[in-house]
């Protein structure tokens, strides 16, 4: 039994693995399945200050080894998740991070300072069209994702920031160290890539919202790439995503400098998938005779 | 609910471009019941997302489903061989409920969504129950589980789209034009949109109050209601269902369609 | 028999199924396995001034529905692609793009003057690092992909240039006006995304380069989207590429508004992939009762 | 060189974490001799590049090939059962020539390396030719073919790496220690980079002149020759090679080991 705790940002995470954002609701369905306890951590659905519905259905398509989705926030508002689903989380004793959106800053601003002290960490989802920016997303530009972080970080007293990254950029990097300038405390990324499916009979695009997020096991080399490109400009910690399917792909991530990862897509191939990668990282660290998973972390070297 | 590998017992072709498979299940599984659904891997790498399939039939030991070939995903569940194991999530949704009280049923079906009408009449079989049986077919060649529905059915109509075999029209038409001779305390239904649509409106139309419950499909994600995928509009448009985990089935009036 | 033949800039293709740059060097090989002049085009490997090693190996890894490469440009270099392999390729009544790289902005000057009038058309790979840059490919800034397009298009007299387009930016609608703006005929892409695969057991990256680039089925969501993206925006034609494996993967390029595809990745899964997509496209012309191919360039509406 | 869908024969474990696969050719193929090789799809949506694995014997209508489990590929590949059917591409590469004059061949093997020596064997049976076999094996468990290697050579060394069968030792020690019994025309060898660059310097080191032929790996993209993804480097280093297609098989003072 090697050790698999991790310790970011002061949050003691029982291992590794967190439940990626989106992919796991608030835990209850899955709970239904296997005791959700046993995770690292879990990041919610995406939560905005008021309710919201969502795109229009289709919201999920599929490519080889990808899929697609543009479910759009939907979510039950920050105020019924606090009073419906926080506590049943709290009861599960595992790390709880509450994934966030705005569409302006002072969304941004409001929904931090109501969350402080609430939940374990706050995740920044700041890949959501800014309206200011005429619909670009504030994670693409560098200046906007250190002026979303500084908002964010100032409404927080307790609270840890992490801020999620986008990929569809030029260079992750330099958003890496506007985030940390703006006072992120920690990184997660990536979130998903922008694509589209074309139904050819309709000569439409088969997402009803024509653009959807790719994630998925064949995104897994672009976020490995970016994670070890991050990991290696900034000091803070970083939890790694983006097609983790096996504890073999965790490994890559955390070896790339990932204190923690986050596992989504998988648990729809595999309703298992985030249990057997718990307990594959444990038989594999006996197996190296590696005695605790975070000697591992930022081993790689380049060639 | 839970994810087990089932063993594929059969695989045969059924009509065309329709499957039957019969699924072992490896120990007993709590609440598989009428109008519920699996949700399979169909066992390629390439493919991330599992296929949700409704129940056809079950017993304690297995689970049959019936499945038209569309895309990659069902053509590659073709292929399976008995002996092959498939990864299931099961038994999923809430599937069919016939109340006490509701003794004549009316099972509307077209193409694909007979099975879960198939369901329905295994699992109430010997039930003190009557049903009425309206399902269509696109034509001859689609035609399937005839015989299941002709034995266990007070009354059953049998129509396809092209008149190549029973009479020309579609489910929903040949119920309507039955209704007073059915007379159903329920009305079970599952179909292409357009036919549950036209439901719908027959039932508005006519003032049909019965109680009628439909059977919806969403392409989905998780398959269990975590990832919101799957949703559809409750009435009034200020909520949305999960087809997954609140649905498949709902009260007519309770979405929209 | 539906038409299958596209013009672009005035060249004439029997159909619109050309070979990506680099999978299928110069043709001798796989026309060991079937005639290669039932294609519609084939684009060279990457060819520069002088011959080059490229990279050392490992020079591929694979990931779930992608590959990455890293060969780094290896190429006899101009002179020899002249003498002992354009009579074979003009033998073969197919177009012949040659797709020409270089480090300095006079590299890609020479070689397109010295390759003017000799090949059917020109693709510029300016996804290579640019010295100047500091390393950053020509590829990524709008302002130099103009630069170079401007060169080289001045070096070209006779044959029509495209320009290919690199996916790792922040908006390829803004490289793809540039390329417009400095001179570009026509323009393809995506070229490969970027990627690593590590090595847990020796914690190193697989690839011998470290980093490598991403292709193959898993990407065409991310294609699609970008070809769409592009082809709303200029008027010069497009060929799409990224991941097609079918016919259909073929026709959601050209609905997007692709003019010809190319196919790269699938050729190593499937020698025979590109002649079962000219077959296959001529069925479901037919099945759609679909005449000519051009009909459904650039049909997709949105929803 | 083709594109063939070939149909699993048999699929059988050999030794441990080693498969023997034998497939049926549909039609005559030319060309496939010993030291050439397959590139086989692993048949799954997920993984877009082909297995290269040796060719270990083939007659008119089969090829049989033994591979290492060693990732998902070569797992996906002994799933397969008797009558599956795989895509491969071959015969590839140049493969292993003994010359007229050349009588007494050394066969010097390692690991899944002595899989091209078995295929050699084959192919000179009954051909006035005389084979010395160096074989080594990581252990007793991984022993395999052994019987081939004894029954068709003149002389056979089995070693092991931990000794726990035959003497302690790799197959290129194994060679220099009888290289005076065994006095070779010509010297075959296939296996690790380790071994063969112990081969090449020990030749160098003992001025051994023999003509010495040597199958090397590399990771590969297309298999024909297309791609330039699996080259090494001509000695000197200023041209490379394609192992796909200018070998695998090269003399060992042509290339960089
Ligand atoms: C609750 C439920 C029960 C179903 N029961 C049956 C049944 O008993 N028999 C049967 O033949 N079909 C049934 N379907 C439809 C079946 O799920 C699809 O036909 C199947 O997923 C198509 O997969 P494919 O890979 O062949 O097609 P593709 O079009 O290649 O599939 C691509 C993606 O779209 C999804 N998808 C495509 N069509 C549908 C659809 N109509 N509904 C939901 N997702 C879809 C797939 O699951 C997959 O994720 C049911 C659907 C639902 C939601
Ligand atoms: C000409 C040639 C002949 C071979 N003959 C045999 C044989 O007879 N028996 C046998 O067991 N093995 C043989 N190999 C090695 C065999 O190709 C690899 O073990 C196999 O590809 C591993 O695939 P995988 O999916 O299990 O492993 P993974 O490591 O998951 O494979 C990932 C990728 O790397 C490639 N790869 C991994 N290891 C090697 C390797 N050693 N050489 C080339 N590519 C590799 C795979 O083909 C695949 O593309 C041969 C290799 C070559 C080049
Ligand atoms: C259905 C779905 C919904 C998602 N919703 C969110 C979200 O609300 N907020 C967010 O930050 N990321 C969201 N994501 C992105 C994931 O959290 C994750 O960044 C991405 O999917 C890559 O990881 P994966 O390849 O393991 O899925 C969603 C992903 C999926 C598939
Ligand atoms: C092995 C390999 C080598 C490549 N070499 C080149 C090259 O020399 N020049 C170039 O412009 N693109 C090169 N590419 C990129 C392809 O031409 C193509 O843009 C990319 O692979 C996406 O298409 P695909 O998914 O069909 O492979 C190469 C791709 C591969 C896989
Ligand atoms: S598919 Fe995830 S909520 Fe229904
Ligand atoms: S693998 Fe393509 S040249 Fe050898």
């Amino acid at each position: 039994m090697a050790n698999l705790k991790v310790n970011i940002c002061g949050v003691e995470f029982k291992n590794p693995v967190i439940a990626a954002s989106g992919t796991f609701g608030f835990g209850k369905e899955f709970n239904e399945i296997y005791d959700i306890s046993i995770l690292g951590g879990i990041s919610t659905k995406g939560l905005t200050l008021e309710p919201r519905l969502g795109n229009p259905t289709p919201r999920i398509a599929e490519g080889c080894g990808v899929i697609l989705n543009a479910v759009g926030l939907q979510n039950p508002g920050l105020e019924a998740f606090l009073e419906e689903d926080l506590d049943f989380l709290r009861s599960k004793k595992t790390v709880i991070i509450a994934n966030v959106a705005g569409k302006t800053l002072d969304d941004y601003a409001k929904i931090c300072a109501q969350m402080d002290g609430k939940v374990d960490m706050i995740e920044l989802n700041i890949s959501c069209p800014n309206v200011r920016c005429g619909g670009m997303a504030f994670g693409i530009r560098p200046d906007s994702v250190k002026e979303v972080t500084t908002i964010a970080k100032k409404a927080l007293k307790k609270t840890p920031l992490i801020v999620k990254l986008s990929p569809n950029v030029e260079n992750i990097v330099t958003n890496a160290l506007a985030a940390k300038e703006g006072g992120a405390d920690c990184l997660s990324l990536i979130n998903t890539l922008t694509g589209m499916v074309i139904d050819i009979e309709k000569r439409k695009p088969l997402l009803a919202n024509n653009t959807g997020g790719v994630s998925g096991a064949g995104i897994k080399p672009i976020a490995v790439r970016m994670v070890a490109e991050v990991c290696r400009a900034v000091d803070i910690p970083v939890i790694g995503m983006g097609g983790i399917t096996c504890a073999e792909d965790a490994l890559e991530f955390i070896i790339a400098g990932a204190r923690a990862v986050q596992v989504g897509t998988a648990n729809f191939t595999d309703t298992m998938s985030m249990p057997k990668i718990i307990h594959d990282l444990n038989g594999w660290l006996d197996a190296h005779s590696v005695n605790d998973i975070n000697s591992l972390c930022g081993t790689l070297t380049l060639n | 609910m839970k994810e087990l590998m089932l063993k594929v017992l059969e695989n045969e072709p059924l009509a065309e471009n329709l499957y039957q498979m019969k699924l072992l299940l490896p120990e007993k599984v709590e609440g598989i019941s009428c109008g519920k659904f699996l949700n399979i891997s169909v066992g390629d790498g390439g493919h991330l997302l599992r296929r949700p399939i409704a129940i056809c039939a079950h017993d304690s030991s297995s689970v049959t489903i019936c499945y038209q070939l569309k895309g990659a995903g069902t053509r590659n569940l073709s292929l399976k061989k008995s002996g092959d194991i498939l990864s299931c999530v099961l038994p999923l949704g809430n599937g069919f409920v016939i109340e006490e009280q509701e003794k004549r049923i009316a099972l509307i079906g077209g193409g694909v969504g007979i099975f879960p009408m198939v369901s329905v009449l295994h699992d109430y079989a010997g039930k003190d129950k009557k049903f009425f049986s309206y399902i269509g077919f696109r034509n001859s060649a689609a035609i399937c589980m005839k015989e299941v529905f002709s034995e266990r059915s007070e009354r059953m109509k049998l129509v396809t789209d092209d008149g190549s075999f029973g009479e020309k029209g579609n489910a929903v038409s040949a119920f309507f034009s039955d209704i007073e001779i059915c007379k159903p305390d329920v009305i079970f239904a599952c179909g292409p949109v357009p036919m549950l649509r036209a439901l719908k409106n027959g039932m508005l139309e006519r003032g049909v109050k019965t109680p009628c419950y439909v059977s919806l499909e969403e392409r989905m994600g998780c398959g269990i209601g975590a990832c919101l995928v799957c949703v559809c509009k409750r009435s009034g448009g200020n909520k949305n269902a999960r087809v997954c985990k609140d649905g498949p089935v709902f009260e007519i009036g309770e979405v929209e369609i």
